[in-house]
C-alpha cells in the first residue's frame, strides 16, 4: 500500500496522523480510498474531479503531472505540497 | 504642436541633418528618428547611464541634453566605436572579460569608459568604479567591468591602437 | 549517463569558457531589446494608470481623448472579452476597482508618445476613493479594508468562514515542535525574534516593451521582452480570447528579468491598440511605471523561533511567515516555507505560511522567490543561537546541517545536495580564518539553498551538410544559455562550440518551453538539448550503418566519429557523415523534449566582513565570499557571473533596496534616485568558489545556479553587523538610519 | 511634457528681451539636468527655453590672483574641476562641484543652475555661502550683485525677478592661511543626494588660532542654510575638537530638517553635527597647507 503523508492542516481528520496508508493504483483511487477512511479528505485536496491546482502532487519524490491519473506503485510515497515555480 | 527644426550634427563621424521637435531629447532624436537604437533608455532622467553618449567627446546623458542643443556638435554614441578596423579594443576587452550579461547597460558603460581612457590612459580601480558609478548594471556586480576597463586600458597603451581610437 | 562518471572524465567542451555568442551584438549597440523593436505605420502606445491605492471605479470618459489630433484609438476593460480568469483580466485592465496605484485604467494609441501622453492626462475617469491597507500585518486584522470582498482564505483546512484579505495559509508540521521547545528549554537555549523586510524590486534595467500587430486574417503577433515565450502566449491567448495558434510571440533580447518578466503587463493592451487601431502598436513603460505597475518582490512580516541544546543541536524551529502578494493573492510563500529550515536537520518543526493582499502591486517573482527574507530572518536567529551556545556560527551550522534523505519541515527529504560540502569548503576558506583587526569591524555568514525548477522544455539540433549543427529551442536566453546550452550539444556531438549554432525561436517555430526561471534553463532545457544530440547520433548511426551494409546496432560513436568494429575504412568522422545526409534519406533532425519532474537544488554558504561608521551608520563590505554547490559548471565564466550578479543584489537587499509606502499607498521612491541599485562604488568585489558535488539527473551534472546567491547576503551582512557593533538588525533594507536607531545613536 | 519653442541667444541683452517678453512662459536652460525633468514632471510648462550656453559670459570661468575666481553660470562641473586654478586655490569648492551626480551628469550640469534650482540639498551653494561668493544677475535695468547666502529663499524659489538672469558666480581671492572643505552624507557613495551636508571655511592666524570661520549646511533647512553663529564661535578659538564640538553644537541647533524618504529628523539633525565636525577638520588642515583637492 502507498504511504501517504497527512498535510498538517488536515490531520484533524486523521487524528492526527502524519503518515497513512492507503491501497490504489492511482493517486485518485489513494485518494478515494483515504476519503473512505477518513471522510473529507478528498474535499480538501481536490476542486471538483481534478486535485486543486495550488498543490503540487510528489510521488516518490517526482512532481506528477497526471493529477489523479499519476500511477502509484506498491510502496510509493505520496506528498502533498504548494504547487511553486521559480524566479 | 511646434513646428520642428533642423538640426546638423556630426554623428559617429558623418554629418547628419534631422528634423525634431525642440521638446524631444537627444535619446530619443537618436533612436526614434535616426534609428541608432545602440544608445538605451533605462530611466529618462539621468539616474541609470544607459543613455550616455559623448558630446564634443564629454560623456553626457543624452535624456539631458535636447535634440536642438547639438546643432553643429558632435555627438558619439556605441554605433561609433567599431570601425573599419573592426571593434574597438574597449568592445574586444568586453567580449573577453565576458563583462556583460543581457548587455542593456553595455552601451553606455562602453561610452563612458571611452569617455574616461580618452582622458586617463591609466585609471586606478578607484578611480574606474567611481567613474562608472553613474552607469547602473543590475547583471554583473561589476566586478568584471572593472576588469575589462583595466584590459581595454592595457590594450589602447599598445603601439598604433591609440592612433584614433 | 552517470553524472558521477561524467563529473570525473575529461569533457572537451564542458568546463571551459568560450566567449559568449550573444557578445559581438551586444557590444555593438546591434543587440534589439524590447524596446527597439519598430513596425512601418507604428503607433505608441500609453497606459493611463490609478492616482490611488484603492478606489472604486465610477465612470471613465475616453471622448476628449479620442478627439485629440494624432490620437487613433483608447482601449479600456470594456474591450476585453469575459474570460474565466477575472484576475488576470482585472490586472492588466481594472474594471470595477482600481487596487493599487498605478493599476492600469485604459491605454491609448498615437501618432507620437507625446500626444499619446497628452491624451491618457485627458481621459476623465471619476473615482470613489475607497480606504486602502498598505501594511500586511494590518490587512490581516477584522477592521482593515477588503480588496476583494468576497475572497476568503483557502487552506488544506478548509476556506474560512468570512472574506479576508489573507488569500492563503499552509502549513507544515513535523514531529512535535512542544517537545523539542521544551527539550531546548531544559538544557539548551531558545531565542526568538520578529522580522520585517521591504518590498524589492529586480531592478532590471531595460523596462518592459511590447510591439503588437495583426494579420488581416486574425493572427496576432507580439514582440516582447519576455522570460516566457509561451507564457505570454498563454496569457494573450486567455485574455483576448484566442487559439493559441493564432498567437505568435517573438522574444526580443532582454535587457535583465530576474523574475519580473515571467508575467505580461502591457502585452494585452498593445494587442488591443493594435487591433482598434489596425496598426502596429508599441508600449513603452517609463520607470516610475516600472516600479509602480510591474511586479516587485513581496516584503514580508516573519516571526522565527528556534531552540537548541547546549551540545549545540537544534531541537525545534517554528515559524510564521507573512507576506504582501499585493494587489492580488500570489506570493511564493511555499518557497519561503521551503528554504526557511531547508539546509538544516530539523527534528521538530512548525511553519505557517500566509499570503495576504494589500494595495500595493501584484507581486511576482524576483530570484529565488521569498527566499531572501527568510534566510535574513532565520540565519540571524541560527547565529544568535550558535552565539548564547558558545559555538563558531559556521561550526554550528556543520552540526546541523541537512544530508542525504534528511527530511524537511514539510516533509519531503533531501537527495544528492551539496550542502555539507559547501559548508566545509567555507570553513575551510583562508576567508575564514583572516585575522579581522579594527574597530566596528565584524564578520558574518549565512547558509541557504534553493531548489532548481525543473519543467517542460524542448530542443531541436539539425544537422548542416558541413558538419555544423543548429540548435533551436524556446528557453529565452537571458544570461547566456545560448552559450550553454550549445556547450553541452557539442560535448554530445563531439563537435567544437564553432560547429554549433544556438538561437532562440518564436513560439509559431519551436517547441513548447516552459519560462525561464527557477535556475531551470541550463539544467532543464540542457538535458532537451543533450537528448536531441543523442538523437542525431542515432539517426547518423543508421545513415553510417547504410552505407556500410552493417546492422545499425554495430555502429558506435565515440569522440566525434562514426565507426563498425575495428575495420579501419568503417570510420566517418561528423562532418563526412553530414556531407552524405541526402544520399541516405535526406535531413537528419534531432529532437529532445523534456518535462523534468525532479528537482535538484544548489546550496550556497557565503562569508562577509563589514566596517560600520558608528558615526553614520554607513556600512562598508570589506571583502566578500561566496561559496556554491553547482553541480558541474558548464561555463565557470557565466557560473561566476551569476554569483557575483545575485551577491551584489542581496547586497542591494541588504542595504540599499526597498519600496517606500505612505499611508495612502502612494509609492514615494519610484525613481532609480531614491530606490537605490548598488552603483560600481557600492558593489565590492565577490571571491567565488565553486563547489562541485554533480547532480545525477543531469547527464554533465549540473545544477542552477542562478538564485541560490541572492539568498544569504541580507543575513550574512547583518550577522556581521553584529560582530561589528552589537545590534541584531530586525529589518532590510538595513539603512544607515535605521542601524544609528539600533545603535542609540539617533 | 507641454511642447515648446528653444532659443539659443549669443548676447544677454537678447537672453534679457526674450526672457522679458510678457507673452510668453519662458525659462533659461543652462545644463538642464535638474530643469528637463522637472518639465517631464509638469513642473512647469514654459512657452520657451533660452539655451545660455552660447553667450560666453556664461560659459567661462576667469582667474586673476588678485581678483580671484569667477565662474559662469553656465560653466559645467567637469569644466570647473578640470580647471587648475579652482582645483589648487578652492579645493572646498570642488569637493562640492565633483560630487553633483555622477561622471556624466558633471559634464552637463552647472554652478549656476544648482543655485538657481535652488534645492535644499544642493551640494555646491554651503560651499558658495563660506567662500563669500557673490552672485552677478543681470535684467533689464542692468545689472546687480547678491551675496550667494541671500540668494536661495525658500524650495525651488530665488531672488531673481522673472527677468533676471544669473551670470556668474565670483570667488575672492583665497586669504592666507585659510581653507574650505564640503562634506556630505549620502547612502550610496555616489549618484546619490544628500541626507545632510556641510561647508566650511576658517582662516587661522600664524599660530594657528581661528581668525575667520563660515559654516553652512545643506538640506537640513528649506534653503541650503549660512549658520553664522556656529562660525562667529570657533574666532579666537584654537582648532580643537573641543572647539569643533562647540560649533557643530550650534549647527545641529540652527538646522531645521524635514523628515522624507531621504533620511530622518533625528538622521538629519545628527549628521549635521558629524559633518560639520569632519568638514572642520578637512579645512583646518588645508588651512595648514595640507592637501589641495582631495
Amino acid at each position: 500500500m502507498a504511504v501517504v503523508w497527512i498535510p498538517a492542516l488536515m490531520r484533524d481528520l486523521t487524528g492526527g496522523q502524519e503518515q497513512v496508508s492507503a491501497p490504489g493504483k492511482t493517486v485518485g483511487e489513494v485518494i478515494v480510498a483515504l476519503d473512505e477512511a477518513f471522510p473529507g479528505i478528498k474535499g480538501r485536496l481536490c476542486v471538483g474531479e481534478q486535485i486543486d491546482p495550488a498543490l503540487a502532487v510528489f510521488v516518490d519524490g517526482k512532481i506528477v503531472r497526471l493529477g489523479l491519473l499519476a500511477s502509484v506503485g506498491n510502496d510509493s510515497e505520496i506528498r502533498f505540497l504548494p504547487a511553486i515555480a521559480g524566479g | 504642436m511646434t513646428s520642428k527644426t533642423v538640426v546638423s550634427a556630426t554623428i559617429n563621424g558623418e554629418r547628419v541633418e534631422f528634423l525634431c521637435e525642440p521638446h524631444q531629447s537627444l535619446l530619443e532624436c537618436l533612436r526614434d528618428i535616426l534609428g541608432l537604437t545602440g544608445t538605451k533608455e533605462g530611466c529618462n532622467d539621468g539616474n541609470c547611464g544607459a543613455c550616455s553618449v559623448l558630446l564634443d567627446g564629454r560623456l553626457v546623458n543624452s535624456c539631458l541634453v535636447l535634440g536642438v542643443e547639438v546643432e553643429g556638435r558632435t555627438v558619439t554614441t556605441v554605433e561609433g566605436l567599431a570601425d573599419w578596423r573592426g571593434l574597438h579594443p574597449i568592445q574586444q576587452a568586453f567580449i573577453e572579460e565576458d563583462a556583460l550579461q543581457c548587455g542593456f547597460c553595455t552601451p553606455g558603460i562602453l561610452i563612458a569608459t571611452k569617455a574616461l581612457l580618452d582622458r586617463e590612459p591609466d585609471p586606478s580601480e578607484e578611480r574606474i568604479r567611481t567613474w562608472l558609478a553613474g552607469n547602473l548594471c543590475r547583471c554583473t556586480g561589476y566586478e568584471v567591468i572593472v576588469r575589462a576597463v583595466r584590459s581595454a586600458a592595457a590594450r589602447l597603451a599598445q603601439p598604433g591602437e591609440e592612433v584614433a581610437r | 549517463m552517470s553524472a558521477k562518471r561524467h563529473a570525473t572524465q575529461p569533457f572537451h567542451v564542458v568546463g571551459t569558457r568560450p566567449p559568449r555568442y550573444d557578445g559581438a551584438d551586444k557590444v555593438t549597440g546591434r543587440a534589439l531589446y524590447g524596446p527597439d523593436i519598430s513596425l512601418p505605420g507604428l503607433l505608441h502606445g500609453k497606459v493611463l494608470r490609478s492616482p490611488h491605492a484603492h478606489a472604486r471605479i465610477l465612470s471613465i470618459d475616453t471622448s476628449r481623448a479620442e478627439a485629440l489630433p494624432g490620437v487613433y484609438g483608447v482601449v479600456t476593460a470594456q474591450d476585453l472579452p469575459e474570460t474565466e480568469d477575472q484576475t488576470a483580466r482585472d490586472h492588466v485592465l481594472a474594471s470595477d476597482k482600481a487596487l493599487y496605484v498605478g493599476h492600469s485604467i485604459a491605454a491609448v494609441a498615437a501618432s507620437t508618445l507625446h500626444i499619446a501622453e497628452q491624451a491618457a492626462q485627458i481621459i476623465e475617469v471619476e473615482y470613489e476613493v475607497l480606504p486602502a491597507v498598505v501594511d500586511v500585518m494590518e490587512a490581516i486584522k477584522d477592521s482593515a479594508p477588503l480588496l476583494h470582498e468576497t475572497m476568503k482564505t483557502r487552506s488544506l483546512a478548509g476556506e474560512s468562514q468570512t472574506p479576508s484579505n489573507i488569500a492563503s495559509h499552509l502549513q507544515h508540521v513535523k514531529g512535535d515542535p512542544a517537545k523539542g521547545f521544551a527539550e531546548a528549554a531544559d538544557d539548551g537555549v531558545i531565542v526568538e525574534r520578529e522580522f520585517r523586510t521591504a518590498m524589492a524590486h529586480q531592478g532590471y534595467i531595460e523596462p518592459h516593451a511590447a510591439t503588437a500587430e495583426w494579420s488581416t486574417d486574425g493572427h496576432l503577433t507580439v514582440y516582447t521582452t519576455t522570460q516566457g515565450t509561451f507564457s505570454i502566449r498563454g496569457h494573450l491567448a486567455e485574455l483576448l480570447n484566442l487559439r493559441l495558434s493564432q498567437v505568435r510571440v517573438v522574444p526580443t533580447e532582454v535587457g535583465g528579468a530576474f523574475g519580473g518578466k515571467n508575467d505580461g503587463y502591457i502585452d494585452v493592451a498593445t494587442a488591443l491598440l493594435a487591433r482598434k487601431t489596425g496598426q502596429p502598436v508599441k508600449i513603452v513603460m517609463t520607470r516610475a511605471e516600472v516600479f509602480l505597475a510591474t511586479g516587485p518582490a513581496p516584503g514580508a512580516f516573519i516571526r522565527v523561533k528556534m531552540g537548541a541544546t547546549h551540545d549545540g543541536r537544534i531541537t525545534a524551529a517554528q515559524a510564521e511567515l507573512y507576506y504582501e502578494a499585493g494587489a492580488y493573492p500570489g506570493a511564493f510563500v511555499g518557497a519561503a516555507a521551503n528554504v526557511i529550515f531547508g539546509p538544516y536537520d530539523i527534528p521538530h518543526g512548525q511553519i505557517d505560511g500566509y499570503d495576504v493582499v494589500v494595495n500595493k502591486p501584484k507581486t511576482a517573482t524576483y530570484r529565488a522567490p521569498c527566499a531572501p527574507p527568510v534566510c535574513f530572518a532565520a540565519e540571524q536567529v541560527i547565529d544568535e543561537l550558535a552565539e548564547k551556545i558558545g559555538l563558531d556560527p559556521l561550526e554550528f551550522r556543520i552540526r546541523n546541517c541537512a544530508k542525504e534523505g534528511t527530511r524537511q519541515v514539510n516533509g519531503s527529504a533531501h537527495t544528492d545536495i551539496g550542502c555539507y560540502e559547501v559548508l566545509k569548503a567555507a570553513r575551510g576558506h583562508p576567508h575564514y580564518s583572516a585575522p579581522l583587526e579594527g574597530p566596528h569591524r565584524g564578520r558574518g555568514v549565512a547558509q541557504t539553498y534553493w531548489g532548481n525548477w525543473g519543467a517542460q522544455s524542448s530542443c531541436t539540433v539539425s544537422v548542416n551538410a558541413d558538419g555544423t549543427v543548429s540548435l533551436i529551442t524556446g528557453s529565452v536566453d537571458l544570461s547566456g544559455t545560448r552559450t550553454s546550452l550549445a556547450m553541452q550539444a557539442a560535448e554530445v556531438l563531439g563537435l567544437t562550440l564553432e560547429q554549433v549554432k544556438p538561437s532562440v525561436g518564436d513560439t509559431d517555430s519551436v517547441g513548447y518551453a516552459d519560462t525561464s526561471a527557477g535556475s531551470r534553463t541550463t539544467v532543464a532545457t540542457g538535458i532537451a538539448v543533450a537528448r536531441a544530440a543523442q538523437d542525431v547520433i542515432a539517426q547518423m548511426s543508421a545513415r553510417a550503418a547504410l552505407l556500410w551494409d552493417v546492422p545499425a546496432d554495430t555502429v558506435a560513436f565515440h569522440q566525434g566519429a562514426f565507426t563498425a568494429g575495428q575495420d579501419a575504412d568503417k570510420r566517418f568522422s561528423f562532418a563526412e557523415l553530414a556531407a552524405r545526409l541526402s544520399e541516405t534519406g535526406g535531413p537528419v533532425t534531432g529532437v529532445g523534449n523534456v518535462d523534468v519532474r525532479e528537482w535538484g537544488a544548489s546550496f550556497g554558504t557565503h562569508i562577509v566582513d563589514v566596517e560600520v561608521d558608528p558615526e553614520t551608520g554607513q556600512v562598508t563590505i570589506l571583502r566578500y565570499t561566496a561559496v556554491q554547490d553547482v553541480g558541474k559548471a558548464i561555463h565557470p565564466g557565466h557560473v561566476e557571473g551569476q554569483m557575483v550578479g545575485g551577491v551584489v543584489q542581496g547586497i542591494g537587499l541588504a542595504l540599499y533596496e526597498g519600496y517606500v509606502y505612505d499611508q495612502e499607498g502612494q509609492l514615494l521612491n519610484p525613481t532609480l534616485l531614491d530606490y537605490k541599485l548598488p552603483t560600481a562604488l557600492d558593489a565590492p568585489p565577490v571571491e567565488t568558489v565553486i563547489v562541485e558535488v554533480p547532480y545525477p539527473k543531469h547527464p554533465f551534472g549540473a545544477r542552477g545556479v542562478g538564485e541560490t546567491p541572492i539568498v544569504p547576503p541580507p543575513a550574512a551582512i547583518a550577522n556581521a553587523i553584529y560582530r561589528a557593533v552589537g545590534v541584531r538588525m530586525d529589518q532590510i533594507p538595513m539603512t544607515p538610519a535605521r542601524i544609528l536607531k539600533k545603535m542609540g545613536v539617533i | 511634457m507641454k511642447p515648446f519653442e528653444y532659443q539659443a541667444p549669443t548676447s544677454i541683452t537678447e537672453a534679457i528681451a526674450l526672457l522679458a517678453d510678457k507673452g510668453k512662459k519662458a525659462r533659461p536652460l543652462a545644463g538642464g539636468t535638474d530643469l528637463l525633468v522637472q518639465l517631464r514632471h509638469g513642473l512647469f510648462a514654459p512657452d520657451l527655453l533660452i539655451d545660455i550656453k552660447k553667450i560666453s559670459e556664461f560659459s567661462r570661468i576667469t582667474f586673476d590672483p588678485a581678483a580671484g575666481l569667477t565662474v559662469g553660470a553656465a560653466v559645467t562641473c567637469a569644466q570647473l574641476c578640470e580647471h587648475p586654478d579652482a582645483r589648487r586655490l578652492y579645493p572646498g569648492l570642488i569637493d562640492a562641484a565633483s560630487i553633483i551626480g555622477g561622471s556624466a551628469i558633471q559634464g552637463r550640469a552647472t554652478l549656476g543652475g544648482n543655485l538657481c534650482n535652488a534645492a535644499p540639498s544642493a551640494d555646491s551653494v554651503p560651499a558658495m555661502i563660506v567662500l563669500n561668493a557673490t552672485c552677478a544677475i543681470a535684467g533689464p535695468e542692468g545689472s546687480r550683485t547678491v551675496p550667494a547666502d541671500a540668494f536661495c529663499t525658500a524650495p525651488g524659489k530665488t531672488v531673481l525677478g522673472r527677468d533676471e538672469l544669473l551670470v556668474s558666480i565670483h570667488f575672492p581671492p583665497p586669504t592666507p592661511n585659510s581653507g574650505a572643505c564640503y562634506r556630505r552624507f549620502t547612502p550610496r557613495l555616489e549618484m546619490d543626494i544628500a541626507v545632510a551636508g556641510a561647508g566650511v571655511w576658517v582662516a587661522l592666524s600664524d599660530d594657528y588660532g581661528i581668525t575667520d570661520a563660515r559654516i553652512a549646511l545643506s538640506a537640513v533647512a528649506p534653503t541650503p542654510l549660512f549658520v553664522e553663529p556656529a562660525g562667529a564661535v570657533l574666532i579666537g578659538q584654537a582648532p580643537t575638537e573641543a572647539a569643533f564640538a562647540e560649533a557643530a553644537e550650534l549647527a545641529r541647533q540652527a538646522a531645521s530638517p524635514i523628515e522624507d524618504v531621504r533620511g530622518t529628523e533625528a538622521q538629519r539633525r545628527h549628521l549635521v553635527g558629524v559633518l560639520v565636525k569632519r568638514a572642520l577638520r578637512g579645512a583646518v588642515s588645508r588651512a595648514k597647507g595640507g592637501e589641495s583637492h582631495d
